[in-house]
């Protein structure tokens, strides 16, 4: 494993863009060079990215690249990790720390919401926060108790917070150049689930025509347009795949910003396909799905012929391995929602 | 940066660290042994997704809870107290059922045990052996809650803040922390500062105390001291065992990349169970047929654990539904409708 | 004011229910007093709720009444306290946290999510928590950073928690003696700003037929249907008030339990009037505004004549008292999105 | 439950504490008074919603906080600390806008006045003071952190987890406690177990030092020598400022419900700023004409202060915008288009 991140990294090494397969863990890897390098003031630390290179190997060999200075590990305490970035950030760094699960922001909560997010305005300008906070999320590895946690609808609702999740290495690669770059807090989620999946990456220096906080139609479909971030893209694809054989023809939207979201693209896509489901992995109640319904019927009602559908996980904990299959949206589930809007008469 | 190891008390043995103590706690340390090496297998074999050892902390998990009262006192573990629930008669099969990922908690009852379920958030327990307690002594009881964490999470809020609590309201508590010198990757220097958790007691005004975590009779007179203490109404104490984390953080790590094979090497040799055995052999309190009686009975308490947690049946998926809440709602009953219908394998 | 919370206090003490003008402050505290003398395991800890009755006079006299084993003080640390509460639970109390406001739930977020909300998830019901955390909530007081906080959606998200908030006096003693004979914890949200409203309060023991998760038509109209909770229900109601003066009737909907939701009153409601407008003081993105919107269209997308509006907070951090009023939502607004619904016309 | 109060040290005075520095400092604590008075009388008259008054820390205030070098130093307020900001040369008017609700931070530049925006989380900027400090030796820089915070705050975990990691870090870091034994209704007894926040220092290997908090010359000393010790790279220190809040928590307070009047009377009678005169009285740095002249350039500051705020214009309804983001979103400006249209007054 250590040979490819190696390999890698040193595609990033020089400056003309090239394509290189890597997994989603290497892109990430990449773009934290990247950025390490392209501006002094970035500094890499959580727990156990140091030696180690963290528990998914995305900060493997940055330290020894970057010295202890600047890559380094903390004590175990994760309100500490988020309180020391913003103090950091005040003295002029761009810190990307990184809590090393989803379950364990929780304790960050406060930091985050309480000073992260709002510094800047309390400061009414004068102390930005340019904060990465890299969290890898969401569930599918059948990881122990509070491992497989979604809270981007929480850090959505935070005024002052930008939240990304990349579904590939590109994007990865990209959304991580983009999020270090803004002088704005951004929480960057990594699906842990997709770590290992490999893709060619080019390793671009410009995000291009992608502005923070525009989608990407990954599939182009006229039923229906299914909504999705993180590892529910690639699931929604598969879903994509066995309703072609049915002869539907499903569009296929990464949401990639769920804040901000990309209210237009997403009405766009659902006024052209009249029926739009988003499948995510977080409880139903109250997760992102319901901004994007409620954001899709109001700026396409019109031209919805039958209400948005969501497909979550339930409104239970995050169970263990053998019911995380059964509590995650699966393709029977995706495709049944997809059947109803299809089949959806106005009473 | 270094750190100033702090001496660990070596007190007299407890009077209660009789010849049929010493055996029971070695019986139990080598019996956690054993399930602990099966347990690594199990995950080898793929039957664990992942699994947490406690090799080398046999004396400080069985020979402190060796003096809790069950009937009485409540332990707050973290993820890798197995030695622990196995001194305390905790279900060991409902124990490791939660490295098989069948239900993260485990599968024992942890009411019933007085061993409250496995818990992953470090540091997160320890606040609720505080409350445990405050809510023993406004009943009138007697029992103690231990409340068990690391070095790493001796760095959390919720462990100060625990600590803060219990001694403002001289909770009859006892903190301890195994320092097994490792946090994951980091060691000790970088994590607990001053260099001992022991330390931290005097600030909150509690007695704290640094033991030999691998000398079982040293473990055990902390905790037995303690908890007299905590009953006499003197209120919480902090224990902290020094001992070493042999294995891996998990079996998912690899120890290569941050620590000294050679330190590790060191601490085998101060093993507890050979610590332990060589004083029982000294002072007479076991022989050769003992120990050999000791090590079939431990192999075959693991031998049934492992072969219980093996074919232990999978949770129904209905389980995600019926525990959420004590008094069900509508929405999650038509939640499980839709679990019905649409997903039931 | 200490001269009428123990005129209060002493309504509860008849056990005949009786009627009697109260603030929802002293209401709350009534239903405490209830709780504690009917169940000998209920606890009321928190910061300043001992001698000091709380900032808001809400434990006013408890502790004397009680004693200092039964409500008591705190040390300043919000985790810890949920923590404790966590911990009585399991030695068989019914513990009553106060947090002292809203923005101060953030610290404690991680012993509410990670272990409150699934203690009994995690031992199979073995260790239930009957656990009601009061939460002094949303703004309208012109309070400090921190004082005006509406968490709402973080806490419906959570699976295992129970979420209500009263809007007054009434509601408040009901809801506050359900959330506590409730075996499950119940997030319990005082809406700070009508605190001092008084009305008559039957001190009834009994809910009726308003179980958990019930909401109530305040009033009844048949162009639209308006949401609200807590404080933003009173607002709803003038706004219905003047809208009357127009010849237009709207339905207000107080919906009290925003987990679990009471999705079919809603979507009866909205059938009805086939217009729906949901307000609220939170942030818009991902507010619970969103899921009221995606319930009700979900569940009556036939019979809606236009997509559900949504009036919300802005997506900024809560302002400094001047900048409050316009910050919440306003009558203006409210009335604004109701002209729109009735206005709609598909494209 | 009694609690042991700790002994304060009663050091000789720095070398900086000369005659022009105790003038200096008297004049700043007067000036605070002042100010501080003409605060309570605006919020009675409704021009402030409320306000937290820093009567009788004058001295803990000031007199620590003129040992900062401002041109590198950085000091991390609570919500009490106006007599810091006086003495850092914060624009004061923009200080007080935040008591009259104009704006939560405040109204002046925290990164160029070097002292951030007011924070009213307990706790909760403590760890801040850690980062900047670690990013200020990263620098290379030479400046110190200076957490404030209270004897309530003590008990949060945010203070334990940032003093743990300024230690492990050797970071440059002042932590200092105005313990004013209460917060708001609840004493240090039922509060800080051990009963000395200084005490908890040691558990991290740095210095911990009780002061006489209403001794200008102590604090001013225990400041100077933890910035000396942080600026030589050796570290973190803690300082508990012992003092007193002889005036409610806030305007909104009622401390007749919790406290013995005559415990403030008796805390009134030790009045940092009667015992600084007296000092400089007896070692002859001040004289009548200097009080006079004192007690006059403090009422016209805090005239003048009293009448900027009072007079200083509302914020503008478009900044709930302006300053949430760095890079504006187009959701944020259409739900400005909408304030625009439906709410502007
Ligand atoms: C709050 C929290 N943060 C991070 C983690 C991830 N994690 C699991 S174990 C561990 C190290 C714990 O070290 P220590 O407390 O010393 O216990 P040990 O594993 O050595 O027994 C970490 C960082 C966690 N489980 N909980
Ligand atoms: C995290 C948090 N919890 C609760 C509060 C409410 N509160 C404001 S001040 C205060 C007491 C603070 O006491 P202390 O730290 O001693 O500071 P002091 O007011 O005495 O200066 C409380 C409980 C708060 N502001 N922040
Ligand atoms: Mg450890
Ligand atoms: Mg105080």
């Amino acid at each position: 494993m250590t040979g490819t991140i190696t390999e890698a990294a040193g595609a990033a090494d020089a400056s003309a863009p090239r394509v290189r397969e890597m997994s989603m863990q290497q892109a990430v890897n990449a773009a934290l060079r990247t950025v390490l390098r392209e501006d002094p003031r970035t500094l890499v630390f959580g727990e156990d990215v140091g030696a180690l290179g963290g528990v998914f190997r995305v900060t493997d060999g940055l330290q020894e690249e970057f010295g202890a200075e600047r890559v380094f590990d903390t004590p175990l305490a994760e309100s500490a990790i988020i309180g020391m970035a913003v103090g950091l950030a005040m003295n002029g760094w761009r810190p990307i720390p990184e809590l090393q699960f989803d379950g364990f922001a929780y304790p960050a909560v406060d930091q985050i919401v309480n000073q992260l997010a709002r510094m800047n305005y309390r400061s009414r300008g004068a102390v930005p926060m340019p904060v990465t906070l890299r969290l890898p999320s969401f569930g599918g590895i059948q990881a122990p108790e509070h491992h497989g946690e979604s809270l981007e609808a929480l850090f959505a609702h935070v005024p002052g917070l930008k939240v990304c999740a990349p579904c590939d290495p590109q994007d990865a690669y990209r959304l991580l150049l983009q999020s270090v770059r803004c002088d704005d807090p951004v929480v960057y989620m990594e699906p842990k689930a997709r770590y290992w999946d490999r893709r060619p990456v080019e390793l671009a220096h410009d995000p291009g025509d992608m502005p923070v906080g525009r989608s990407r139609v990954l599939r182009r479909g006229r039923h229906a347009t299914l909504v999705a971030w993180g590892a529910m893209v690639h699931r929604c694809l598969q879903a994509a795949e066995y309703a072609a054989e049915d002869g539907v023809e499903l569009e296929v939207v990464d949401l990639r910003w769920l804040k901000p979201i990309d209210a237009e693209g997403l009405a766009a896509s659902a006024a052209r396909t009249r029926r739009a489901v988003v499948v995510h992995e977080a409880p139903l109640t109250a997760g992102l799905g319901a901004e994007v319904s409620a954001l899709v019927t109001e700026r396409a009602f019109g031209a919805l012929a039958a209400p948005v559908e969501r497909v979550a996980g339930f409104d239970v904990p995050y169970p263990a391995g053998p019911l995380e299959p059964q509590y995650l949206p699966t393709i029977d589930r995706i495709l049944s929602a997809v059947q109803r809007t299809l089949e959806y008469k106005r009473p | 940066m270094t750190m100033p190891s702090p001496t660990p008390a070596r007190p007299e043995p407890h009077p209660d660290f009789g010849p049929d103590f010493a055996r029971r706690c070695y019986l139990q340390m080598l019996t956690a042994r054993r399930i602990d090496e099966e347990a690594i297998a199990l995950q080898r074999q793929g039957v664990f997704p992942a699994y947490v050892s406690l090799r080398g902390q046999e004396a400080a998990q069985v020979a402190g809870a060796a003096a809790l009262d069950t009937e009485r006192d409540f332990a707050f573990p973290t993820y890798r107290e197995m030695g622990v629930a196995l001194a305390m008669g905790v279900d060991m099969v409902g124990y490791m059922a939660s490295h098989r990922a069948l239900w993260h908690g485990g599968l024992y009852d942890p009411a019933a045990s007085r061993f409250a379920a496995l818990n992953a958030v470090v540091g997160g327990p320890v606040p609720h052996a505080v409350g445990w307690a405050v809510g023993e002594r406004l009943r009138g009881g007697s029992g103690c809650a231990v409340a068990y964490f690391g070095d790493g999470a001796s760095s959390e809020g919720d462990v100060h803040e625990a600590m803060n609590f219990a001694a403002v309201y001289r909770a009859p508590v006892v903190f301890f922390c195994q320092n097994n010198r490792w946090a994951l990757s980091v060691p000790n220097e970088r994590q607990v500062a001053g260099g001992s958790v022991a330390a931290r007691g005097q600030g909150y005004g509690m007695p704290g105390t640094a033991v030999d975590g691998n000398d079982a009779a040293a473990v055990h007179h902390a905790m037995a001291r303690a908890l007299e203490r905590a009953r006499a109404g003197e209120g919480p104490s902090l224990i902290e065992a020094l001992t070493y984390r042999v294995e891996p953080h998990s079996t998912s790590d690899d120890t290569s990349r941050y620590r000294d094979a050679e330190e590790e090497r060191a601490w085998r040799g101060r093993d507890p169970l050979t610590l332990l055995r060589a004083r029982m052999e000294a002072d007479g309190s076991g022989d050769a047929a003992f120990f050999e009686r000791a090590e079939q009975e431990a192999r075959e308490r693991a031998e049934a654990v492992r072969d219980g947690v093996s074919t232990a049946p999978e949770p129904d998926g209905a389980d995600l539904f019926t525990h959420v809440f004590r008094e069900p709602t509508e929405e999650l009953a038509r939640q499980q409708r839709v679990w019905h219908e649409e997903v039931r394998p």
